[in-house]
């Protein structure tokens, strides 16, 4: 969708605040936010493309209102009553009203969770790939509704095939439970100009990472 | 310098918009904790493990490890950025937010940012959570349109001749940037070469500290 | 600017909200900040394309959250401290430090100057206009951190001249008061597939207003 | 349904965000037309009459009375096509955000709709001030993506074969729709006519009202 997350190229935000290594977590509900929303998505229930869109599904102005953790506890909230996990009306009184049978993460389990992760490389298929690097591609054009992970500033764009990711889950499909549609991912490089027009730095070129489906060559 | 933790008032970079609403979401969270607790779906010690391991376990100083062996051992180096994920595993450091690696190296004539515009993808298992900037608003607009200036905002001035690569994080691929390693640093063991990489450092918006340089 | 002001084809902000013809005003306030607004206008401190950009440059969490009037006030005191009729020092305080010696509109004007307007129409110059109705163009994809009035969704697209609008003043040197280098303005006719991509709405196009200096022949 | 004026709990239109500091703004244009009338930048007596000028004397009956001329005149429709902004100034409505204006014919073939996606431009000396609709976010991002469902908003459905062309008002000149007249209005007076117009049908996001139907 084309959301308030999807930044890229948006002007007036003012000056980038750097902060210092620590404190990790700047109140004491953002740890809980964070470690209720990991543990929920250890449920099984969504996948991780489920969890972008539905974060990034929203009004832009609640997207820009909201902190990082506010923002993913709006996204959990809503995904626990999607998939049923909690109904509307234990989240609106706070209040349960039984015991989900989901299988929750045990507190032994968490180092072990942690270091497999979730995997979004699946196997090659037989064959080459569509592109190789060096070779010249456009994106296209599409604007869709759901989730996609091509950004605004960079689509009918012409790049250059720079790395090959191998073949990925494809989140358009997976955020909408359409199945992981695993395709081939490519680092393509565009330059400033091509993206941003005359008066691009020109000593600047940006790397995005896109699936087959996004690519055309050219 | 590293400010006091917690508390509600010491709190400005991720929320200078004037929506101070922290009593409100802190109710929110505890009551949606309680709820989630009592439904069991989630166990309140895997909370509190989660915690811990972002907070004290997991953090840049993984990265730096790792940053300060590329730079003192160029077989590690050059198994780094042909396969990050496997020579970052030498480590131990996997999984979680790090399940497919790059390596990009700053070098005089190209410097390497990393970014995500659309969200706020960034290598956990060597760097832990994202710093507030990351996933605020200005980064994620600015990082691929304006780099040098962003770049000023940390103090950095590249040469005028560098060429800038900026990396956005659409996929899950996640990229570690090899800072160049600084001036005077020669003869320096791994141990002290890891003080002087800095978070900033391996997102590029930061170059490694030289030796004596004050954090 | 790529601002929030920029809105079409942005997603997520909900319903269209019907409203009947009146009221006109539905504050107080917003008729008095109507009105010192237009007011203000006719000192003839600053052009409408200079009062545009007071009002779409800022930070897109304060375009978002207010109100059209409060926009509208917003842009009036930048332009008012800008362009010297008013001190920071007066607007902070709220308090005159000494009269202007601009000449404010008098209410026996105020019907002729409304009837006068601003016309933007300037006359055309010698020879034919550089496209005809049924010329195929692109727009140029730029990104100017100024004024533009080329909105991001049709940048880089291909579409039909259908009207020729005479020569007006172009806004994106007016607004910086670089004069008013006036020039062709023409619509022109996409279609909706060229903008949106597949799935768009077969029998939408999408006329905008464009000048000379946005185009190339296509 | 014409609700009350004025009061601040009437408003929901266009601020239903959360952000209610109506009495706050109030306060801030009451200092400021102040500061400007003692620093004799406004004429107290001039905003009154600006205010009762768009309030009062200027809005959609205007326009009402243009279509409906447009609709029992063909040779006043012929110059109305062909040069709007003399035709309309035939009535007496000129100038400000009406400077130049263009006419565009709807169909039962192709049915047109204007919008300003970057600010809020309108006809003013044919419509007054726009409604807060016509301003706000929804409408200005959705009307050039999905007109029908922009329409649906309003209760309108077109036929599925009509085509749509929406108006983006990017320069200085001013689109007003000449909506189709309805079926049934056949030899009724030109004031009669004008009050089959509305505001919307003007706008392209509501049809014109067949006699007898219910504003």
């Amino acid at each position: 969708m084309n959301g308030a997350h999807d930044l890229g190229g948006v002007d007036g935000f003012g000056p980038v605040v750097p902060e210092p290594e620590r404190p990790v977590f700047h109140h004491a509900w953002e740890k809980r936010a964070f470690a209720i929303t990991l543990a929920c998505g250890f449920l099984g229930r969504w996948n991780i493309d489920m969890a972008r869109f539905a974060r990034e599904d929203t009004d832009p102005l609640t997207y820009l209102k909201a902190s990082y953790y506010q923002t993913w506890l709006r996204g959990l909230e809503r995904l626990l009553v999607e998939k049923n996990l909690v109904s509307a009306a234990e989240l609106t009184e706070m209040k349960s009203r039984g015991t989900s049978d989901a299988r929750m993460l045990p507190a032994d389990s968490v180092a072990k969770v942690l270091a497999k992760g979730g995997p979004a490389r699946r196997p090659d298929p037989p064959g080459a790939p569509r592109f190789r690097a060096g070779q010249s591609v456009r994106t296209k054009n599409i604007h869709p509704r759901g989730h996609t992970r091509l950004p605004r500033y960079c689509r009918g764009k012409q790049g250059i095939v720079r790395l090959d990711h191998g073949t990925q889950v494809f989140p358009d499909s997976n955020a909408r439970g359409a199945g992981e549609n695993p395709q081939r991912c490519y680092a393509v490089e565009f330059a400033a100009g091509e993206l941003w027009g005359p008066g691009a730095d020109p000593t600047l070129s940006v790397m995005v990472d896109l699936w087959d489906d996004y690519l055309e060559a050219a | 310098m590293i400010p006091a933790m917690g508390g509600d008032h010491d709190h400005h970079h991720d929320h200078d918009h004037g929506d101070n609403r922290w009593s409100e979401t802190q109710l929110r969270v505890k009551a949606l904790e309680s709820l989630l607790v009592d439904k069991k779906l989630v166990d309140p010690a895997a909370l509190d493990a989660l915690i811990d391991t972002y907070e004290n376990k997991v953090g840049p100083r993984n990265g730096k490890r790792v940053i300060a062996r590329a730079w003192s051992d160029p077989a590690y180096k050059a198994r780094l950025l042909k396969d990050a994920t496997a020579a970052i595993a030498e480590f131990g450091y996997t999984g979680r937010q790090g399940e497919d690696m790059v390596v990009v190296e700053n070098t005089p004539e190209q410097h390497n940012m990393v970014v995500c515009t659309l969200c706020s993808c960034y290598p956990w298992p060597v760097l832990g959570l994202p710093p507030v900037w990351y996933k605020s608003a200005p980064y994620r607009s600015r990082a691929v349109k304006e780099p040098r200036a962003v770049l000023a905002d940390f103090g950095v001035t590249l040469p005028a001749a560098t060429r800038i690569r900026v990396w956005d994080s659409t996929a899950e691929l996640r990229y570690l940037v090899l800072p160049m390693r600084p001036a005077g640093s020669e003869g320096l063991r791994e141990d002290a070469l890891a003080e002087l990489v800095t978070r900033d450092s391996m997102i590029g918006t930061g170059l490694a500290r030289a030796p004596g340089q004050k954090p």
